[in-house]
């Protein structure tokens, strides 16, 4: 956890930041892939993704944080996995009820966030040893920098792929779409070289 | 006695906690799963209705209609009558699905009164390659089945995809997907027209 | 007297060989390609060639300048690549197409691997699948030769190629094999095919040029024998065994090896050294597979040609392959 | 008997270097430099180091034993000159770095020694027994004169576990540039027969092979001639083999000749197969007959900048200096010099480096010629076209040994055989991507020693 800003405010700014930038959990712990390369074809997608991540995240980590003082220790990642089924179910249901064509193009992927490294990694790392607010800020950071990498991708990937951004045509008309970006390969093809380009700018080496 | 003890010491907040979560969902559940359905039947009902102007909504007529699917698997169906704003049949629908290029392709199809065209089809579900496969979801080759015969329909590389025949004009470039189509409602149309002659809703086509 | 004598490690004299020079003699061995696609697709093939040799160049260059490594243009390799994947290009291809092609081949088939003699797949046919992928319709527009359609047509401002189209005999022998019939009409292609009269990828038409450039690269010893003989050996087999199965349905083994890109592929793709396996066994094994894949494409699967794909699957199992022929020394294995 | 002056005869790889054999091919072997001063160095054999038998300021007579070693894989050393012994001390090896070496002042009338002797006309091979021939070629310190320096009574000892039944005279001198090999074969040739006839007796040899090269179709010719005005008593056969570095390697020799592969790690007399180099025949012969030590030997002076290049009869310990400057010296393009040939040689940068029983040739190379392998053209990267797997006659992967060692990865560069490889250069000469392969592999053998010995 960061420590170099000064006093609760700057301690809370940093957490937030952290998950932004500087402990990215797409670019800088490459968690999270599964839905980082499957519904990064397009932005609305990947910005309900992102918003399920982060509905989950906040929650998982509000109820972990209050109950880290009663938690075993080897009974922790199962109370983790439960806390965050619970509300990966309620979001999937959500979706099915308000956004069902999100839903639809979302698939297996919604329940799959039970899965989705980052959560319980938060859960592990953050909640069940900090206090609430912490917890929550951390939530929100981690989850929106999340989404912000998985928009980003997307952004790339729709524009290439469709001509379109949130679906609507934003290119010329004689630009001829290159399927392959909205394709697996597009997928791992952009994640590549954003991270090579995220490590040049950080100048980390390897 | 003591190992009972030592039981509930170790896993009271996780029993409690799985009633807490199970009685949240269910709360979400209870509350959305209207819904839910709403939307399902919406969005089969839109798909209708996009096909068949004239109908308003559509109503369960036959439930439980078993289609062998090939290789000696059965699946069920409901057939749903089509009807127009004053309560006439226009058409009937149902939903059918069978393997595409990469996954399940599950679609609408809809047929005249009479059951003697087709009315076309929508995609409920699929997954097929974008930019190939899953233009089956476009109008260019979505129109060719409007108005086709109930007859067995047969794909062709090459031909004239403005005329209303049972010869269908592959996609190029995803033949397998145009194929699994073709496949598809060659499967279901058959089995479902002569069941429905079977029940007496429709006649015998003389 | 032999006051700067300079010391290195034996030996100290060395055959005056270089990359450039290997690399030199590809290109001259693909130059009689050259000219036939410059003859019978005119100004297409010289500006699709210029292109894609300049834009893999020049992504070289930049990526080099990125990765603050020293240039690495003088081996020629990058236009060796560039060449080759104009060579796979469909002749009416638009100039942008052959530039995201030649970025994405350089770019992503080589250098995120470390450059020359680090990436695992054929840089050119990384580019041609990718480009493949992206504009499917695009890369199965074939031109017809501009010695049988006399006027030379350009591509029109939306995208559509203005110039008399045909089907390649590969498509035509895929139709062959859905109707069961009609394989006979494509055999009479063979002719056409050899001297490079018929649509198809820039290169690939003129079995006689690329005969022509292999001969050379043979002669000069810049290519062994194995590779292209196993892919043609194993590719005629194929072809052989379902000719005598239907000959109806199928054509003949010797129109498969004439059509398409089997040729170029078995003389200048699969041999690219970087991407094959070391040892002559293991030569064998590849060969046999590109040819092998490539016909099980052509005859079982959907696409008309295989090329592209059965090159990168093999590409993909070299490692093994040289794993599995590891050489044994001329005495046996060491004792103890 | 018919000979064939084209050989059949070959192993699999191998290279086609340019020969540069005319410089030399026509000189006769002279009398070399009388020089001032000898060192001669305390280890000159594979095997073990000898001890200094004589002090600082001794006396000492041409042909006096001056070090030797009781160890069995050993051989002693003999003083070439009469003189005083200066200096006990470290000189320059090729090998080894720096090394033990006996310096000796030579006196005026010291007395030079003749290039050559006459077998005498009542030479009679009965008259040795075979213990009598392996104690005079360990007495005169005789090894292997060809490179490796393995010494010959450890050779040709009878071995009741390995019983020897082929004997090879190596002919072959496949190294570019030196001809002192061809050059003992048309002149010594009754020598080199009577030091076969010795080596196969001692060994206990049921057939005696001659090995030539094509490319020298006059020594053939000579050998074949004289083993017939002889009568050839032994069935020795001249056998003529291709034209091909390293054809000289004992190794590919063996393959070449017999059919037979020598196991990797293994040496020929294992297989029951002796090879002995044409000049260590003639050696025999000189020790056997007349009781000579090895203090002396042919070696080529030779490489376009030296001003008379051709083939001398030195005194072992004379330092390179002085052997070029007999030679006249050389011309200003000279850049390298190297004991041995431009392909196994090694370059040295002292010049005071006396030269050994094993030193065949110095040869002086030009700036163009080492320019043109070494620094006109940088290292590029490898483009796995395989020539080295194809020219390497142990049937290696020389690309990946070398590259495991660039990367630290000895455990790998082991599993590829590393051990096996003869470092014969013929991977570094073909490499289009001027990788010093051999001297990766070099390297990496050095590393496995070291590790061993820390382990150990």
């Amino acid at each position: 956890m960061a420590t170099d800003g000064e006093g609760t405010a700057g301690l809370y700014k940093d957490t937030l930041l952290a998950g932004l930038w500087r402990e990215n959990p797409v670019f800088r712990l490459l968690l999270g892939m599964c839905p980082t390369l499957a519904v990064t074809a397009a932005v609305k997608p990947a910005l309900t993704m992102g918003c399920c991540v982060i509905f989950v995240l906040v929650c998982s980590n509000i109820v972990v944080s209050l109950m880290r003082n009663l938690l075993r220790p080897h009974l922790r990642i199962l109370m983790f996995t439960l806390t965050i089924a619970t509300f990966v179910t309620i979001a999937d249901l959500f979706l099915k009820a308000f956004q069902p064509e999100m839903s639809a193009a979302l698939g297996p992927y919604v329940p799959l966030i039970i899965v989705n490294c980052i959560i319980i990694c938060r859960a592990e790392a953050c909640a069940s040893k900090n206090a609430l607010a912490i917890s929550i800020i951390d939530a929100v950071g981690m989850g929106a920098g999340f989404t912000l990498t998985l928009c980003a991708l997307a952004g790339v990937r729709e524009l290439l792929a469709t001509g379109k951004l949130f679906g609507a045509s934003v290119m010329p008309d004689w630009f001829v779409p290159w399927a392959a970006m909205g394709m697996p390969v597009g997928a791992f093809v952009t994640l590549g070289l954003m991270l090579g380009l995220v490590n040049t700018i950080t100048g980390k080496k390897d | 006695m003591d190992k009972v003890k030592y039981f509930f010491q170790q896993s009271w907040l996780l029993i409690v906690a799985s009633f807490c979560f199970g009685l949240l969902i269910a709360v979400a559940n209870a509350g959305w799963q209207g819904r839910i359905l709403q939307n399902e039947e919406d969005k089969f009902n839109n798909l209708v209705v996009e096909m068949i102007p004239d109908a308003n909504t559509s109503e369960v007529a036959l439930e439980n209609v078993e289609v062998e699917s090939g290789k000696g698997k059965t699946r069920a169906t409901s057939i749903r009558k089509a009807l127009s704003a004053d309560g006439q049949c226009v058409g009937w629908a149902f939903t059918c699905e069978g393997s595409g290029f990469a996954d399940k392709i599950k679609l609408v199809l809809t047929v005249d009164a009479g059951f003697e065209k087709l009315k076309g089809y929508g995609v409920l579900s699929s997954n097929e390659t974008p930019g190939f496969g899953d233009k089956i979801k476009d109008q260019f080759y979505r129109n060719q089945f409007v108005d086709a015969p109930t007859t067995e329909l047969v794909l062709m590389k090459l031909g004239a995809p403005d005329v209303k025949d049972a010869e269908i004009v592959a996609i190029s470039g995803a033949t397998v997907s145009s194929e699994a189509v073709v496949t598809i409602v060659n499967t279901f149309l058959g089995q479902i027209k002569s069941h429905m002659q079977e029940k007496g809703q429709i006649g015998d086509g003389n | 007297m032999l006051k700067n004598i300079t010391v290195s490690s034996a030996p100290h004299v060395s055959k005056p060989l270089s990359t450039r020079g290997v690399m030199l003699d590809v290109i001259i061995g693909l130059a009689p390609a050259m000219l036939a696609a410059s003859y019978y697709f005119r100004i297409h093939a010289i500006v699709l060639i210029a292109t894609c040799v300049v834009s893999c160049a020049g992504t070289e260059w930049l990526c080099n300048l990125i990765r603050k490594k020293s240039n690495s243009l003088d081996d020629l390799s990058a236009v060796v690549t560039g060449i080759i994947l104009a060579f796979s290009l469909p002749p009416a291809l638009p100039v942008w197409a052959a530039i995201i092609g030649s970025v994405f081949c350089i770019a992503i088939g080589k250098m995120v691997f470390g450059g020359l003699g680090a990436n695992i797949f054929n840089p050119a046919m990384v580019g041609r699948t990718f480009l493949t992928a992206s504009f499917g319709m695009l890369m199965t527009t074939w031109m017809v030769p501009a010695t049988i359609d006399a006027e030379v047509r350009t591509i029109a401002a939306d995208n559509t190629v203005d110039a008399r189209t045909q089907a390649t005999p590969l498509a035509y022998s895929k139709q062959a094999l859905k109707a069961r019939t009609g394989a006979e009409a494509v055999n009479e292609q063979l002719g056409a095919a050899f001297t490079g009269e018929i649509g198809g990828c820039l290169g690939e038409t003129s079995a006689l040029a690329l005969i022509a450039g292999v001969v050379y690269l043979l002669i000069r010893r810049t290519i062994n024998f194995h590779i292209p003989l196993a892919v043609l050996l194993s590719a005629f087999a194929f072809g052989s065994v379902t000719y005598l199965i239907d000959s109806e349905s199928s054509i003949s083994p010797l129109t498969h090896l004439c059509s398409g890109g089997l040729l170029m592929c078995a003389f200048f793709i699969a041999t690219d050294p970087v991407t094959a396996p070391l040892t002559r066994r293991g030569m064998w094994v590849f060969g046999i597979g590109v040819g092998a894949i490539t016909m099980l494409i052509r005859i079982v699967g959907e696409y008309p040609e295989g090329v592209m794909y059965s090159v990168l699957l093999m590409n993909a199992v070299t490692p093994l392959i040289d794993r599995f022929y590891k050489r044994i020394p001329a005495g046996g294995k060491a004792s103890g | 008997m018919v000979v064939a002056l084209t050989g059949k005869h070959t192993f699999p790889g191998g290279i086609h270097p340019p020969q540069k054999k005319a410089l030399t091919r026509d000189s006769q072997i002279q009398p070399g430099p009388a020089a001032k001063q000898i060192s001669v160095l305390l280890g000159q054999h594979i095997g073990a180091i000898c001890q200094p038998l004589v002090k600082k300021g001794d006396a000492v007579e041409a042909g006096q034993r001056i070090g030797d070693c009781d160890a069995f894989v050993s051989a002693p050393v003999h003083s070439p000159v009469s003189g005083k012994v200066k200096e006990i001390g470290l000189r320059s090896h090729a090998v080894l770095g720096r090394a033990q070496a006996i310096t000796i002042e030579a006196d005026e009338n010291s007395p030079e020694k003749q290039p050559s002797f006459q077998v005498p006309a009542d030479f009679d091979l009965s008259k040795y027994s075979a213990e009598q021939i392996c104690e005079a070629s360990r007495a005169g310190g005789l090894v292997g004169m060809g490179g490796a320096g393995f010494p010959t009574r450890v050779k040709l000892e009878p071995n009741p576990q390995m019983p020897k039944d082929n004997l090879i005279i190596n002919g072959c001198e496949c190294e570019p540039y030196i001809t002192c090999d061809y050059r003992i074969m048309l002149e010594w040739t009754s020598q080199i027969i009577a030091g076969l006839r010795l080596a196969k007796k001692a060994s206990g040899c049921s057939q005696a092979f001659i090995a030539i090269e094509d490319n020298k179709p006059k020594a053939i010719e000579v050998v074949r001639a004289a083993l017939e005005s002889s009568g050839n008593p032994d069935q020795v056969k001249v056998i003529a083999v291709k034209t091909k570095y390293p054809q000289g390697g004992e190794r590919q020799l063996i393959k070449a000749v017999l059919k037979k592969s020598v196991p990797s790690g293994s040496i020929p007399p294992m297989i029951g197969v002796v090879v002995l180099n044409v000049a260590t025949a003639a050696a025999l012969a000189e020790a056997v007959i007349v009781d000579v030590p090895l203090t002396h030997r042919v070696v080529t002076v030779t490489g376009e900048p030296v001003v008379r290049p051709g083939n001398y009869y030195v005194p072992i310990g004379t330092s390179v200096g002085d052997l070029i400057e007999f030679c006249g010296g050389v011309t200003q393009s000279a850049a390298k010099v190297v004991l041995g040939g431009p392909m196994m040689g090694i370059a040295i940068a002292d010049l005071e480096t006396p030269t050994t029983k094993t030193t065949n040739a110095v040869t002086i190379l030009t700036k163009e010629q080492i320019g043109r392998a070494k620094f006109d053209r940088r290292e590029t990267p490898c483009i796995r076209c395989g020539r080295c797997l194809e020219v390497c006659p142990e049937n290696l992967n020389p690309t990946r040994i070398a590259h495991a060692v660039k990367h630290d990865l000895l455990d790998v560069a082991e599993r590829y055989y590393m051990s096996a490889c003869m470092e014969c250069g013929c991977c570094s000469y073909v490499c289009p991507a001027n990788i010093e392969i051999t001297g990766f592999i070099k390297t990496g053998k050095i590393f496995v020693a070291r590790q061993k010995k820390r382990m150990a």
